[in-house]
């Protein structure tokens, strides 16, 4: 991405925003793996660190009102559609007033109002989930857009095949994402696929297809405006394949043992927020003391919501025995 | 509404096409999605002439994939529609399986999404379809919480049932037996009517046993009830209609009241609804029971081509009226 | 395909064997129709008219040790195999001598023995197991071929998806095909994928693909014989996209009155057997009374096999108990 | 067979990565697929070290597809190999379950082709894994005829079970409960053993009342025993090991001694084995019943995460002993 362009295209306050996502994302995975490992946190923790530009840049450039099913590293999607860090950390401690009352854990939460779509552990399952958003938005009528995606390994699971058909044909107004960070678990891409651009699977559908910078959330940012616009304008969807590095284990418990060295030597020089520093300075947004302004402000925002989740009750066990169905006034009848 | 209910008789299956239309009509949130129900109508013709009436974006052809639009269906329905999918066959249910009891039996549970969804399949034996298309599938659904299960036996039931389906918040499956399609009529009211969700009917009061069943095998134990009042033995005979969330009262007082029980139906017998029942009565109204829990269901196969290995594997009125003589003579 | 390359590459008797077969099959689906509008066949008949050359081409491009999960239409392929016509009529009509006993009707049928795998209803479910096949023959270092296929409709589900991309990450030795008849039931291919080449599929699995012309036997067989050959080499799985139409209904109770009148009369022209006969004609092997010699056989053929279906007991209903579960010693310890 | 076998303890979860490496060297059909199971040994580290000792055509890490590589494995049984799967978690069988119930389950059935497939699932609760990481997934499958099923509950019985399995001519579905793969140790025996199929162990012998358990629950279910022990009441602890085929004979045995049953599993209670085995005892054993069938299992709702959930969720020695209390003074 040439950031002459990127300076004319992406607005100043909309490029400091994303940056603000990219430091909380950071600072509240960080939080989530020390209490992790301080046994705080129970259950599988799963983070994006080093991959935060994806879904900073792809809800950056959704409207309020589209609809998302994430993948399941992309905290910064919650973050930028409300999910306060108390919430995110009450739902980590399965605590009450997390999204899902300590129904599920980590990052499978979710909350309709505020157009996030629960992650499902199956992977590839919301696939289809998205496309019948997507198709309730062209019944209605609605300029409203589903952005929905899954990693490298997802791809490979039948869901994403009957989903990436299903939208082609009827051109529903979804983006699909594949969030290619070249390991599922254990597993690295070549034993996952014989191809080595995910994006190659957009064609089978006739679907058009993007490989985007995953690590410069400029580029992610634009390539989502593209397809989201033509998404919106009944072009139907676009398969954008988000290129990067999975940076750690696969989950707080994997030491990674099977990546290279080098290889993660390698993408730590494209630390997204490094990139986004450099681009801001470029540009002439911000400088050494600005970012050091926003490492303390979210800091204080995740001590703050550290602390509401601590203080926060636990379910008590009886809740077990609530929603399992919904009630008809919950529903507009 | 005044487009489809008529005072002559109609069929099971017309019933099923009467409760879509009346129910497309009413809501325009309610929308069809399945393989083949547009312009064809549907493998069992019962969205025939709705692609005509609602346009294609409300009488969806999709692709050949089940678990791909039943997890559409999903998301539609969080979006605030009323999806009515079609199985082919109930069948081809095992396709969609991992949407339905992972994505939308568990969604509202886990982070409060309702997903007011109706899973049409055409199910059960009779009509020589070979093991892959006489399926009663019901057997897997019901052990997995957030589904409701429905399955009816006539055609009162089928058109109140599916209205109460797609009126209900939560996902419904709702099994509609192949076999009664065109067997079996009934003249219904003009006005608009449901059949509440978990509520089980008294079919035949009776006296001196209870057949507790659903679907095609209700007509089964009516059958042997008349056989057997001749003998002066008095069958009751409760159709679940409703199988998840279970009418247990109703079953409950049945037994309280006659004090033995038949279990009757075509889904394989180990671990068919008929065990639960009977862990239900085992449990719950132990003291009033005077003779061992029967069920007469099918062995543990799957359901065989061939026609004397079909009727061989199908429960008959003889299985019932046999079991009733044995019970009664307890 | 041109006729002279034909000439010099298929042996003679190879054709004329195939020719056998397309009338063989022909002959015998036409005496399925028969005994099922006469009430005699109950339950689905699905037929491969107007289709023969798609499994007469392919089973004889085959060697007998390899495996073939065929499609529901491949009626030429139970034939190549060895199922006699007696056994096959036997077979719809429920009878104990059919290959399953009563246990299943009409082309749900299979046997190990003669390496032929049992069809399943649900769509595209046998081609991760022919995947599976093909593994066992690579882990066993045999050189035999797995080859299986599906319809375009059958393309669209998730375990197409799923065996395609494993058998090509393993290379292994599995060719699958797609019978693009045009119509999935009702469904045209249109309104099932937004590609019009199903070959476009084998793209996202980095897969060779090719078209083949399905209503040319000797098209068929050639195709066939080169994607086995590199199979059997060792370089993996192709993909074969076979063009040809359904020449009526789904099944027999379906009049297609969805599909357009001119699409049949153009493909009408185009009948595999109307071009196998031409095709053996101008290479000189055959004449008019040879072909009506053969029509005359195939069906006394299919008379006897009448006959002996008809003849033959029905099981008996405590049968409906046996095989459920497989014995130790049927298969080696 | 020198390699795994020890006088010192082996963990349940080491019992299992012994039975598989025995019987690759015994078998050099058997091997191995399932996602990470490679160079990472799987998720739970039960194939750690075989990659390197039988190569990647006998170890094969799978892409994440589950319905693929379970209909791999069948197509390679058929061809005469001897697959054993791992699904990751249990829960992901769902996305197999098409492969599983209508292809390798009915194979035999239709056609007569035999499938000699193992699929291993680490299921079970009390490891704050949440709605997708603590699924119990058997009940769905002992209603689909042409599968056996196990679940053991020590490490002597998982591998002697996981052997059976292997060798078994049949799909089987070995589950293995999670809670247990490090908690639970003993010594096993030297030689080469195996624990066959459709047999359950009473794996405490007492008079009063049948507990009918298996996998985690059976160590509930002993620890319950000896607190009713000093108050006179002497449980008969019965791990039924196999589920299908089910070992009606040893149930019918126990319960015909004690008269009075708990059915214990951790699996949702609607549905679950539980069910089927109260309506076997009672049409089978009515007359020996000397009280209602208890059973304790978890509601009906997904497993959630939350501790005081989760625990809430989960049966516990406490219910156990009260409802043993219950049925003591009946
Ligand atoms: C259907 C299914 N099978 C297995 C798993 C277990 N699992 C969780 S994450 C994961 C790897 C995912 O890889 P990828 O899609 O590339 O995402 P990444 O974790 O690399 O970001 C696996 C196998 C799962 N969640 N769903
Ligand atoms: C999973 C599944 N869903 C639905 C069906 C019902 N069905 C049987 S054949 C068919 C159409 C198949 O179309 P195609 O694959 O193109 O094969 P063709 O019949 O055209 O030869 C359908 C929908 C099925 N057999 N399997
Ligand atoms: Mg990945
Ligand atoms: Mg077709």
């Amino acid at each position: 991405m040439d950031q002459a362009t990127v300076s004319n295209d992406i607005p100043r306050s909309d490029l400091l925003n994303m940056y603000w996502y990219l430091r909380l994302t950071r600072s509240l995975e960080d939080r989530i793996t020390a209490l992790y490992r301080q046994g705080r946190i129970v259950g599988g923790v799963y983070t994006s660190h080093g991959m935060e530009a994806i879904a900073v840049g792809y809800a950056s450039a959704l409207q309020p009102d589209d609809v998302i099913a994430p993948f399941h590293r992309d905290m910064g999607a919650f973050l930028i559609r409300g999910f306060t860090p108390g919430e995110i950390l009450a739902q980590y401690l399965g605590k009450r007033t997390g999204p899902t009352k300590g129904k599920d854990g980590n990052v499978h939460m979710g909350d309709l109002k505020r157009g996030m779509i629960g992650f499902v552990s199956h992977l590839a399952d919301n696939l289809p989930v998205a496309a019948g958003a997507a198709l309730a938005f062209k019944i209605r009528r609605e300029a409203r857009v589903a952005f929905a995606g899954t990693g490298d390994g997802g791809t490979s699971r039948g869901d994403f095949h009957e989903a990436m058909n299903f939208a082609a044909v009827r051109r529903l107004p979804v983006v699909y994402f594949c969030t290619n960070n070249q390991y599922a678990y254990s597993t690295p891409v070549r034993c996952q696929m014989a191809i080595t651009d995910v994006v190659e699977r957009a064609k089978a559908y006739g679907m058009p297809g993007d490989i985007v910078d995953g690590n410069d959330v400029a580029a992610v940012y634009q390539a989502s405006r593209r397809a989201i616009a033509n998404a919106r304008a009944g072009n139907g969807p676009t398969f954008l394949e988000f290129k990067t590095m999975r940076m750690h284990g696969h989950s707080e418990h994997d030491a990674a043992k099977y990546v290279p060295h080098e290889l993660l030597e390698e993408w730590k020089a494209k630390d997204p927020i490094l990139r986004a520093e450099r681009l801001l300075m470029t540009l002439g947004y911000a400088d050494e003391s600005y970012f050091h302004d926003v490492g303390e402000r979210v800091r204080k925002e995740v001590d703050a919501g550290t602390e509401f989740a601590e203080q926060s009750p636990l379910p008590e066990g009886p809740e077990t025995l609530t929603g399992v169905f919904a009630s008809v006034d919950e529903v507009s009848a | 509404m005044t487009t489809a209910t008529t005072t002559h008789e109609v069929t099971y299956v017309d019933a099923i096409s009467q409760a879509l239309d009346e129910e497309m009509t009413r809501d325009e949130r309610v929308f069809l999605m399945g393989e083949d129900i547009g312009t064809y109508g549907g493998a069992f013709k019962v969205t025939e002439g709705l692609l005509q009436k609602y346009g294609e974006w409300r009488v969806l052809d999709t692709p050949l994939s089940e678990s791909g639009f039943v997890g559409a269906a999903i998301g539609a329905a969080m979006m605030g529609l009323r999806p009515v999918v079609e199985m082919q066959f109930a069948d081809f249910i095992s396709c969609a399986f991992d949407q339905i009891t992972e994505v939308a039996a568990k969604n509202h549970y886990r982070w409060g999404a309702a997903v007011p969804l109706v899973i049409r399949a055409p199910f059960g034996g009779g009509v020589h379809g070979g093991p892959f298309h006489s399926e009663c599938p019901e057997g897997w659904f019901f052990h997995s919480p957030g589904l409701k299960i429905v399955a009816p036996s006539t055609p009162y039931d089928a058109k109140g049932l599916l209205k109460a389906a797609i009126r209900d918040p939560n996902p419904v499956l709702y099994f509609e037996h192949k076999f009664l399609y065109r067997r079996i009529k009934a003249v219904l009211p003009q006005e608009d009517f449901v059949v509440p969700l978990g509520k089980a009917d008294v079919k035949r009061r009776g006296r001196d046993l209870s057949v507790i069943t659903y679907g095609a095998m209700v007509h089964l134990a009516l059958e042997a009830a008349e056989l057997l009042n001749k003998e002066g033995i008095d069958l009751e005979v409760v159709d679940l209609r409703t199988l998840i969330p279970l009418d247990k009262e109703t079953l409950y007082e049945s037994v309280r009241k006659t004090s033995k029980v038949i279990l009757l139906h075509e889904d394989n017998k180990t671990g068919g609804i008929g065990a639960e029942i009977a862990a239900l009565l085992a449990e719950e109204c132990f003291d009033c029971l005077d003779g061992p829990i029967l069920r007469i269901a099918p062995p543990d196969t799957p359901v065989p081509f061939s026609t004397p290995l079909e009727e061989f594997f199908l429960p008959k009125v003889s299985d019932i009226v046999s079991g009733a003589r044995r019970l009664a003579a307890y």
